[in-house]
């Protein structure tokens, strides 16, 4: 295995609110190698969004080290932190709440451009309208508000938004979630195309494991701030050894579409019978 | 009769209640029940035979012809309201060790006193270190000497910070009671009062009531039976008086005559130059200022003494009728032609903050400045502020003062264009002016111990300062007394609501 | 008698608003509710899932327009809200009460319906807390909303939307809030209430795999339209209209194959 | 759809506006209609309204104009409380924006500053320091913002902190944009605009305000405002209420006009935040 | 009630620096004016002479410079002791505690006035958003508070009191009319009625308004209809389940105006002539009595803090979700 792109430590992070200790993350370790998808899946409260948000230094941990390629990104700060951006990007869960309320497509995606000097002033309409293209949107749509445009298509805005940098790593924290199944399938493809093409590495967040099993190199089980399992998507899904997990893949509702074999109304225990224990 | 309780209006609550040593009407207001001066105020005879005094702790006063001495008859049997005896220790001591150490207008008046001779318990003979002229003296007592009990205020470290400043000890027709501060002042009925008969009254309660408005309204309702000083707003007289059961005097403020004057800073050069002053005298409608803003309770001025004064005051003197185009004529002389927009120069006019027709004269003075080119502003500050700019840092162009004529010329009003007065003294010349001619006059008034030779000085001085303007007088005006039919002998004397009201009575 | 018709809407328009800012949110809809059946009623986002149900419930807001007919030949009157039909929201944080205990909320229900005096009410209301699984319900009839988990929260609302004794019960999307361990509690919580009480259930659900667990009919309803409705094996494994098979396409469940290829680069 | 649209919408809003607009439309025809001083001593005091054509609604104890008030009036009133909010609005949401982006030892200091302005009851504060500095408009304005800041204070304060929260401020951070231009771009605009809405509040608090301290003898002597005419008036209440009824109209429209507003307003706003 | 302590103590440690604020600012607003004690009392009292004002100057203690009159406060402060005021010529102490009773009654009337009716008014207005009774209520309300407090006291005033007099026309009680017990409470009560109706009057439509608006905000929340869903009739859901979640903004406004009302209650005792701490402030500025203006402004500081406290404690008793994180079941 090539060295990991994105590699952290015994992270640690602990939520003081009212006198109350909440352990967001407890000593976690991990790696995303280039190219890679991780899935990081969990029960609601498991620590699957602060552990995406401390890697992209949106929030501080107690302790603990990120480092990024070769550089030690949980000691970066300001203008060189500022700079490293551009290699680590990120996609939202709520597509409405991800864009301020006031911007257009074309703002949206210039800001990036703009901030990184990787576009000209001149080059960016060009820029914009192949970012767009890029995720299957045409390229009038840059003069719309990003608040008249649809959910499915706003979180391919942001999709387009995360992948003007060019990064490396793009974390995605419950990008699909928000959205229909027909969109979420929209967007996956399109994540799955992306990262072929660029061989970009993902750090896929949901609460949903059939999702990441279909998207995932490899999954992650997060439980209480902690990650109690971790191992190739397959197997993970085939033969999970923590709790967590057999219960996770347990709770997943089963498509069940009968041959036909009867038309006697449905009776029999729901599918997902097994959480009842969990 | 017994049951009969006066209720009257206050506007304020003084800190300190003892009229010996603040010598203002808020005080007397109250205080003149409690504690009596040696002659009051009177609309007949004297003790001395002359107009205008009446008896009260003495009955008879007499000056010596150098000037140098003063001798009063002290009434017999007086008591104080604890019950020890009145005699001429009490007047040597409150004079003495009150009106001239402490005093704000005996510190003037005896200033060359030197000792009080006591021949015996009735007599009490004033000797001064300088000749003192006795109308001086005479004209003052009313104000000026109101007798405290030595018992009371012997001993004490500070007599202004004593206590007893605030809990009357006196021998008036009434004693002071309480005080619930805010609310009032109770005075009851003093049994053992000299004076026979007196007085008719069981009990006077002062009710603080600061806004005017409410005054007239409990008048109406008829919670409060009296409201001198014109606490009931003029403009409301003319409804009020139709009220039935309610009378409104004007009489029994003659010797409580203010002026409304405009105090001219003369270190402004305009204002420093003769023939300005002269066209602001011509500028202002006196008649308007009487008419409108005093609806008629009022009289116009002619200089600093005011007619209510007949001993002093001289008619005789040059007048600045309202004519605008003389004023116009005058500034344009003066060398200050009206400019493009109109205006010759900008003033900024400060109004006292007291009265409200101080207020509104300072509205009409800008607009009738306004109409001879003058450009003014007016600043609206409160007491402290106005006492501070005008008085202490002569931070003012104009100035509207209530001055007040305090029964002679020497008391509190040559203070007003004589020059030489230190920064800090309110109701003093601040405004620089200085004339010699007017300075050697009133020296030599104050000097002068003949009677007649002194008022004569003080009618020439009328002639000077209307000539000059120092200070230009618009109007001479006294209160209103509004009062329940109910009530009996009011304003029955020229200081009625600062005397002693022995003799009022309420009808059942 | 499963055949027996509780309600029957025909030709149920709702119509959001007037003028050019109006709505259409469900049109011309005609559907059949079963006695004591399971319906799913499966749409995506906006295609007037819940105005069926609110309209079923007569719970539309004042700005709703309602054209069509719903008939109950199921009951011998109007059937009134929360007596004859209970109801379970997406959002159970949102549709308690924040200020008062779970317990008196549960308790008000019965009270109003059955006519349980303030004791007997309280006892109902632990009872049911019982029902639904509520661990410790004498501590829990004190507790407030915001004292307990998502889980916990819905479970006291299904207690709440059962206290009148309905004979249908409508959860919106009453799981779709909840993580997909606590959904699976919830549903199987679901099931076995309304089958131990004889109840009709109508299930609203954005997800075809969770309806397709226990629903005896399915009802696909998309822009405001019902697409197709049917028996659950019918529809499911022979769908009719196109709008369903893609959505049965778009399903992604554990025996997917996997979108990308498995092998790291 | 926009605030606006949504403002002409409300009818509160629209009455607000359209109360609003006459007023402003006074305040403007003011030095037409009525040129020169409305201080001015025009005819013979105390004029019953309706009798003098001259004087439509009569004149006061000196003489003036009081339909000349009354339109000069409403451009000092509309002077004051825009003034007023305009300074309370900027140093207050200054203060808090400042406070919300610091955090820690400036925001506690900066706070508990604002918790001493609101525990100081906001006119005995306007009354000492009008006192103190004498009664002209400018220090009026003063007196009403130094009791009115710490609202727009707080409320600033609270949308930076919210906002700092947002996803999409997260967002910016990740594409590296620095923190000025994530104050100035990001946050900013979009705490702002609640805090706007809360100058109609004090727009109508600030002529109220005028008005009570002409009542205790301390507003401008130099101008009509209707504040000194009502104040003026009150000694003729009984005699002629018109004194202070006319001016007292003005204000009650004044005030209605700009609450009816901000009710449109925060309306407005509000259906804005709900939106999916 | 453990979370109730804890807000407690939070509160009480976060008030010392802004007492400290408070007081060196009023302190200061008064001693950097135009004018001190001297002058504004030679005014008072017509005139004087030059010698006069500095043995003035001197009994009040003029002479030194503001900070170390500051500092000869602080430390009087630290023992407890409020000063001495020179207007008065009394210990601010007792001046306070005589003056503040007054202003506290019509306080307490003026609140309760507007807070109770304000609410039920409000509820009777938010129940049916738009309708006329809403129109009438909230326009009525918010036209009372457009005017100006003075003007309708006065109006009051000419109305109750002197065309029908059925109240006094002003002050706190019948003057020295020696009642005692509840007697003497019954005389202010009726004494105070005028003036808390034109305090309480204006705040009212606050209230209403704010009553009605959480009332139509509550109403649109998911548990307004789920409570539909589960049968229960709008009457009962409005004032059982949707009023006190509306109260809830109510109490905290309580709080956040306390401060403006105690300034209000300035103007409306000047016009009724109670003897209350505005006009105490009035006279303290007007003779400015440092001493006396922090004192007072200081003991309204603790007013409004200590109404704040009550008003967080009514919201931790409204609100079970305040300050609270444990867990139950
Ligand atoms: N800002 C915060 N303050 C206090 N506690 C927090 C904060 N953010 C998160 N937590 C707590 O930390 C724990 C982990 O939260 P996190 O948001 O990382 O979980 P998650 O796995 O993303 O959950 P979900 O699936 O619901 O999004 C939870 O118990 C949460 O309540
Ligand atoms: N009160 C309302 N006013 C106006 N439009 C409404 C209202 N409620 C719902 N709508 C609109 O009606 C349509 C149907 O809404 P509905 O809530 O029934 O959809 P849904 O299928 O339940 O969607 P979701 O899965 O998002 O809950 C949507 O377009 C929605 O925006
Ligand atoms: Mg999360
Ligand atoms: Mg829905
Ligand atoms: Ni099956």
């Amino acid at each position: 295995m090539r060295a990991p792109l994105l590699a952290v430590h015994n992270l640690t992070k602990t939520y003081r609110s009212g006198g109350r200790e909440v352990k967001g993350l407890d000593n976690v370790s991990m790696s995303v190698a280039a190219g890679e998808t991780i899935g990081l899946v969990g029960p609601s409260g498991s620590g699957k969004s602060t552990l995406a948000r401390v890697v992209m230094r949106l929030i501080e941990p107690d302790s603990g080290t990120i480092a990024f390629g070769d550089e030690n990104l949980g000691a970066l700060s300001g203008k060189a932190l500022r700079s490293m951006r551009k290699r680590i990007q990120m996609v939202f869960q709520d597509p409405s709440a991800a864009f301020n309320p006031r911007a257009t497509v074309a703002d949206v995606l210039a800001d990036p451009l703009r901030i990184h000097g990787l576009a000209s002033r001149a080059e960016r309409p060009r820029r914009i309208a192949e970012l767009l293209d890029s995720v299957g949107l045409p390229a009038n749509l840059a003069a719309r508000p990003v608040h008249a445009v649809s959910g499915g298509q706003r979180q391919r805005v942001a999709i387009a938004r995360a992948l003007a940098t060019e990064p490396e790593l793009i974390v995605l924290d419950e990008a699909v979630s928000a959205l229909d199944v027909t969109v979420r399938g929209q967007i996956l493809d399109l994540l799955v195309a992306l990262q072929r093409e660029r061989g970009l590495a993902y750090l896929f967040v949901s609460h949903d494991l059939a999702v990441v099993r279909a998207v995932s190199h490899r999954i992650a089980i997060m439980d209480r701030g902690r990650i109690v399992e971790a191992g190739p998507a397959a197997t993970v899904v085939a033969d999970p050894q923590s709790e967590t997990g057999r219960a996770l893949v347990a709770a997943i509702p089963r498509l069940h579409i009968p041959r036909l074999h009867t038309l006697q109304p449905h009776t029999s225990q729901p599918h997902g019978e097994a959480s009842q224990n969990a | 009769q017994s049951g009969s309780r006066l209720v009257v209006a206050a506007d304020s609550e003084p800190r300190n209640l003892n009229p010996a040593i603040v010598a203002s009407n808020g005080v007397f207001f109250i205080s003149s029940k409690v504690i009596e001066p040696l002659a009051e105020a009177s609309f007949d005879g004297g003790g001395d035979g002359e107009g205008g005094l009446a008896p009260r702790l003495a009955t008879s006063w007499e000056g010596s012809d150098d000037g140098l001495s003063a001798t009063f008859k002290l009434r017999e049997g007086v008591k104080w309201h604890d019950g020890q005896p009145f005699t001429s220790a009490d007047v040597a001591f409150s004079a003495l060790q009150v009106w001239k150490p402490l005093q704000n207008l005996g510190r003037l008046v005896f200033a060359n006193l030197e000792a009080v001779d006591t021949p015996d318990d009735h007599t009490a003979v004033f000797r001064f270190a300088k000749p003192t002229p006795f109308q001086l003296i005479r004209n003052a007592l009313p104000v000026v000497s109101s007798v405290v009990a030595k018992h009371i205020f012997e001993g004490e470290a500070d007599i202004a910070a004593s206590e007893a400043n605030n809990k009357l000890v006196g021998t008036g027709p009434f004693r002071f009671a309480e005080h619930r501060p805010g609310e009032y002042y109770r005075l009851e009925r003093n049994p053992d009062y000299w004076g026979e008969g007196e007085p008719k009254l069981d009990e006077i309660i002062f009710r603080v009531l600061p806004d005017r408005a409410a005054a007239a309204g409990a008048l109406e309702a008829g919670e409060i039976q009296l409201a001198a000083f014109s606490q009931v707003p003029l403009t409301d007289l003319d409804r009020i008086s139709k009220v039935p059961g309610i009378e409104v005097y004007s009489k029994g403020y003659e010797a409580l005559t203010y002026q409304l004057g405009v105090e001219i800073n003369h270190r402004r050069a305009e204002l420093a130059n003769v023939r300005v002053r002269q066209a602001i005298a011509h500028a202002i409608d006196r008649d308007f200022v009487v008419r409108t803003i005093f609806l008629g309770y009022a009289e116009t001025a002619t200089g600093i003494v005011p007619k209510n004064a007949p001993e002093f005051y001289n008619g005789d003197v040059p007048l600045h009728p309202f004519d605008v185009d003389k004023a116009n004529a005058l500034l344009d002389e003066a060398g200050y032609p009206r400019k493009d927009g109109g205006a010759r120069f900008a003033l900024r006019l400060l109004p006292a903050p007291y009265f409200t027709e101080t207020r509104q004269f300072g509205d009409y003075l800008r607009q009738a400045l306004a109409a001879v080119g003058i450009d003014a502003t007016v600043v609206n500050n409160d007491a402290a502020a106005h006492q501070k700019a005008v008085y202490t840092d002569h931070d003012f162009d104009l100035a509207v003062a209530p001055t007040v004529f305090r029964g002679d010329p020497a008391i509190s009003t040559t203070i007003l264009v004589r020059s030489g007065t230190p920064a800090g003294v309110p109701f003093s010349n601040q405004g620089g002016y200085e004339n010699k001619e007017i300075d050697a006059l009133i020296d030599k008034a104050g000097e002068t111990v003949d009677t007649a030779a002194r008022t004569a000085l003080y009618k020439q001085l009328q002639v000077l300062v209307a000539e000059d303007l120092p200070i230009i007088n618009v109007a001479d005006w006294g209160f209103i007394t509004v009062a329940s039919s109910q009530v009996k002998n009011v304003s029955n004397n020229p200081r009625w609501a600062v005397s002693s009201w022995a003799d009022t009575e309420l009808d059942a | 008698m499963m055949s027996d018709v509780l309600a029957s809407l025909r030709g149920l328009t709702v119509t959001y608003g007037s003028g050019e800012s109006a709505h259409v949110a469900l049109h011309g809809l005609d559907l059949d509710i079963l006695k004591g059946e399971r319906l799913a009623v499966i749409g995506e986002s906006g295609s007037g899932k819940s105005t069926l149900a609110l309209a079923l419930g007569g719970l539309l807001p004042p700005e709703a327009r309602i054209a069509g007919h719903i008939g109950w030949p199921g009951f011998a009157a109007q059937p009134r809200a929360g007596r004859d039909i209970g109801f379970v929201f997406q959002d159970a944080g949102a549709s308690l009460n924040p200020v008062i205990p779970v317990g008196r909320q549960i308790a008000e229900v019965a009270r109003l319906h059955l006519g349980l005096t303030r004791h007997a009410a309280r006892e109902r209301a632990r009872a049911l807390l019982e029902r639904v699984r509520i661990p410790d319900p004498d501590r829990a009839l004190g507790a407030y909303p915001h004292q307990l988990s998502g889980g916990q929260r819905q479970r006291v609302a299904i207690a709440a939307a059962i206290a009148g004794e309905p004979s249908l019960l409508i959860a919106d999307e009453a799981t779709s809030a909840l993580d997909t361990i606590v959904q699976a509690e919830i549903v199987a919580l679901l099931d076995e209430l309304v089958r131990a009480e004889g109840m009709t259930l109508i299930f609203i659900t954005h997800d075809i795999a969770l309806a397709s667990g226990f629903a005896d009919r399915i009802a696909v309803l998309h822009d405001a339209r019902l697409v197709e409705a049917g028996p659950a094996p019918t529809l499911l494994g022979a769908p009719k209209e196109a709008y369903t098979a893609k959505l049965l396409a778009s399903h992604i469940g554990l025996d997917t194959p996997p979108l990308i290829t498995e092998k790291q680069p | 759809m926009s605030a606006i649209k949504r403002l002409l919408r409300s009818p509160a809003g629209v009455a607000g506006l359209v109360l609003l607009a006459l007023l402003v439309l006074a305040a403007l025809s003011a030095p037409l209609l009525f040129p020169g001083d409305p201080l001015a001593i025009a005819g013979p005091p105390l004029t019953p309204p309706f009798t003098d054509p001259a004087f439509p609604l009569g004149t006061d104890r000196l003489g003036r104009n009081v339909l000349a008030g009354l339109f000069h009036g409403a451009q000092a009133s509309l002077a004051v409380g825009l003034a007023a909010a305009a300074v309370s609005i900027i140093f207050g949401a200054l203060v808090g924006t400042i406070a919300g982006f610091a955090g820690g030892l400036v925001d506690e200091a900066l706070m508990r500053v604002v918790d001493a302005f609101q525990t100081v009851p906001g006119f005995l504060l306007a009354l000492a320091f009008v006192s103190v500095s004498g009664a002209s408009l400018p220090v009026v304005i003063l007196a009403v913002a130094l009791g009115a800041w710490t609202g727009p204070a707080r409320l600033a304060r609270a949308e930076v902190l919210s906002i700092r929260e947002r996803d999409y401020v997260a967002a910016a951070r990740v594409i590296g944009m620095h923190p000025a231009e994530i104050a100035l771009r990001e946050v900013l605009p979009n705490a702002l605009p609640p805090v706007l809405a809360l100058a109609a509040v004090i727009v109508g608090n600030a002529v109220l305000i005028e008005s009570a301290l002409s009542f205790l003898g301390l507003g401008d002597p130099n101008i009509v405002t209707w504040g000194s005419m009502i104040a003026e008036g009150r000694n003729v209440l009984r005699s002629a209420p018109f004194l202070s009824i006319v001016p007292g109209v003005g204000l009650v429209v004044t005030v209605l006009g700009v609450y009816l507003l901000a009710e449109g307003l925060s309306d407005a706003l509000a259906s804005r935040k709900a939106r999916p | 009630m453990n979370r109730a302590l804890r807000l407690l103590r939070r509160r009480l440690i976060s008030s010392i620096p802004v007492l400290l604020i408070v007081i060196v600012g009023a302190f200061f607003l008064l001693e950097l004016a135009p004018g001190d004690a001297a002058d504004a009392y030679l005014l008072s009292i017509g005139g004087g002479d030059p010698a006069l004002v500095q043995a003035l100057r001197q009994s009040y203690g003029l002479e030194g410079s503001t900070l170390s009159r500051l500092w000869l406060y602080l430390t009087s402060l630290a023992r407890f002791d409020l000063g001495w005021s020179v207007t008065f010529n009394r210990p601010i102490a007792g001046l306070i505690a005589e003056r503040l009773p007054n202003t506290l009654w019509l306080m307490v009337g003026a609140v309760g006035l507007s807070f109770t009716a304000g609410s039920l008014l409000g509820i009777v207005a938010g129940s049916k958003p738009g309708s006329w009774r809403d129109r009438l209520l909230s326009t009525g309300s918010l036209a009372l508070y457009a005017v100006p407090s003075f003007w309708l006291g006065l109006v009051l005033i000419v109305l109750f009191s002197v065309q029908l007099r059925w109240f006094p026309t002003s002050g706190i009680e019948t003057i020295a009319s020696g009642k005692q017990g509840l007697a003497r409470a019954r005389d202010i009560a009726w004494h105070l009625a005028l003036p808390v109706a034109a305090l309480g009057l204006i705040y009212l439509a606050l209230f209403l308004r704010m009553m009605r608006a959480g009332m139509a905000e509550a109403w649109r929340q998911d548990y307004a209809l789920a409570a539909r869903a589960r049968g229960i009739g709008p009457a009962r859901i409005a004032v059982f389940h949707i009023a006190r979640n509306a109260l809830l903004p109510l109490v905290t406004m309580l709080g956040l105006h306390a401060a403006s009302m105690l300034g209000g209650s300035v103007v409306i005792e000047s016009v009724f002539a109670i003897p209350g701490f505005g006009r105490l402030a009035q006279e303290a500025v007007a003779g400015r009595d440092a001493p006396l203006l922090t004192g007072i402004i200081l003991v309204s500081a603790v007013l409004v803090i200590l109404v704040n406290l009550a008003v967080d404690m009514a919201y931790a008793f409204l609100d079970p979700r305040v300050g609270a994180n444990e867990v139950v079941a």
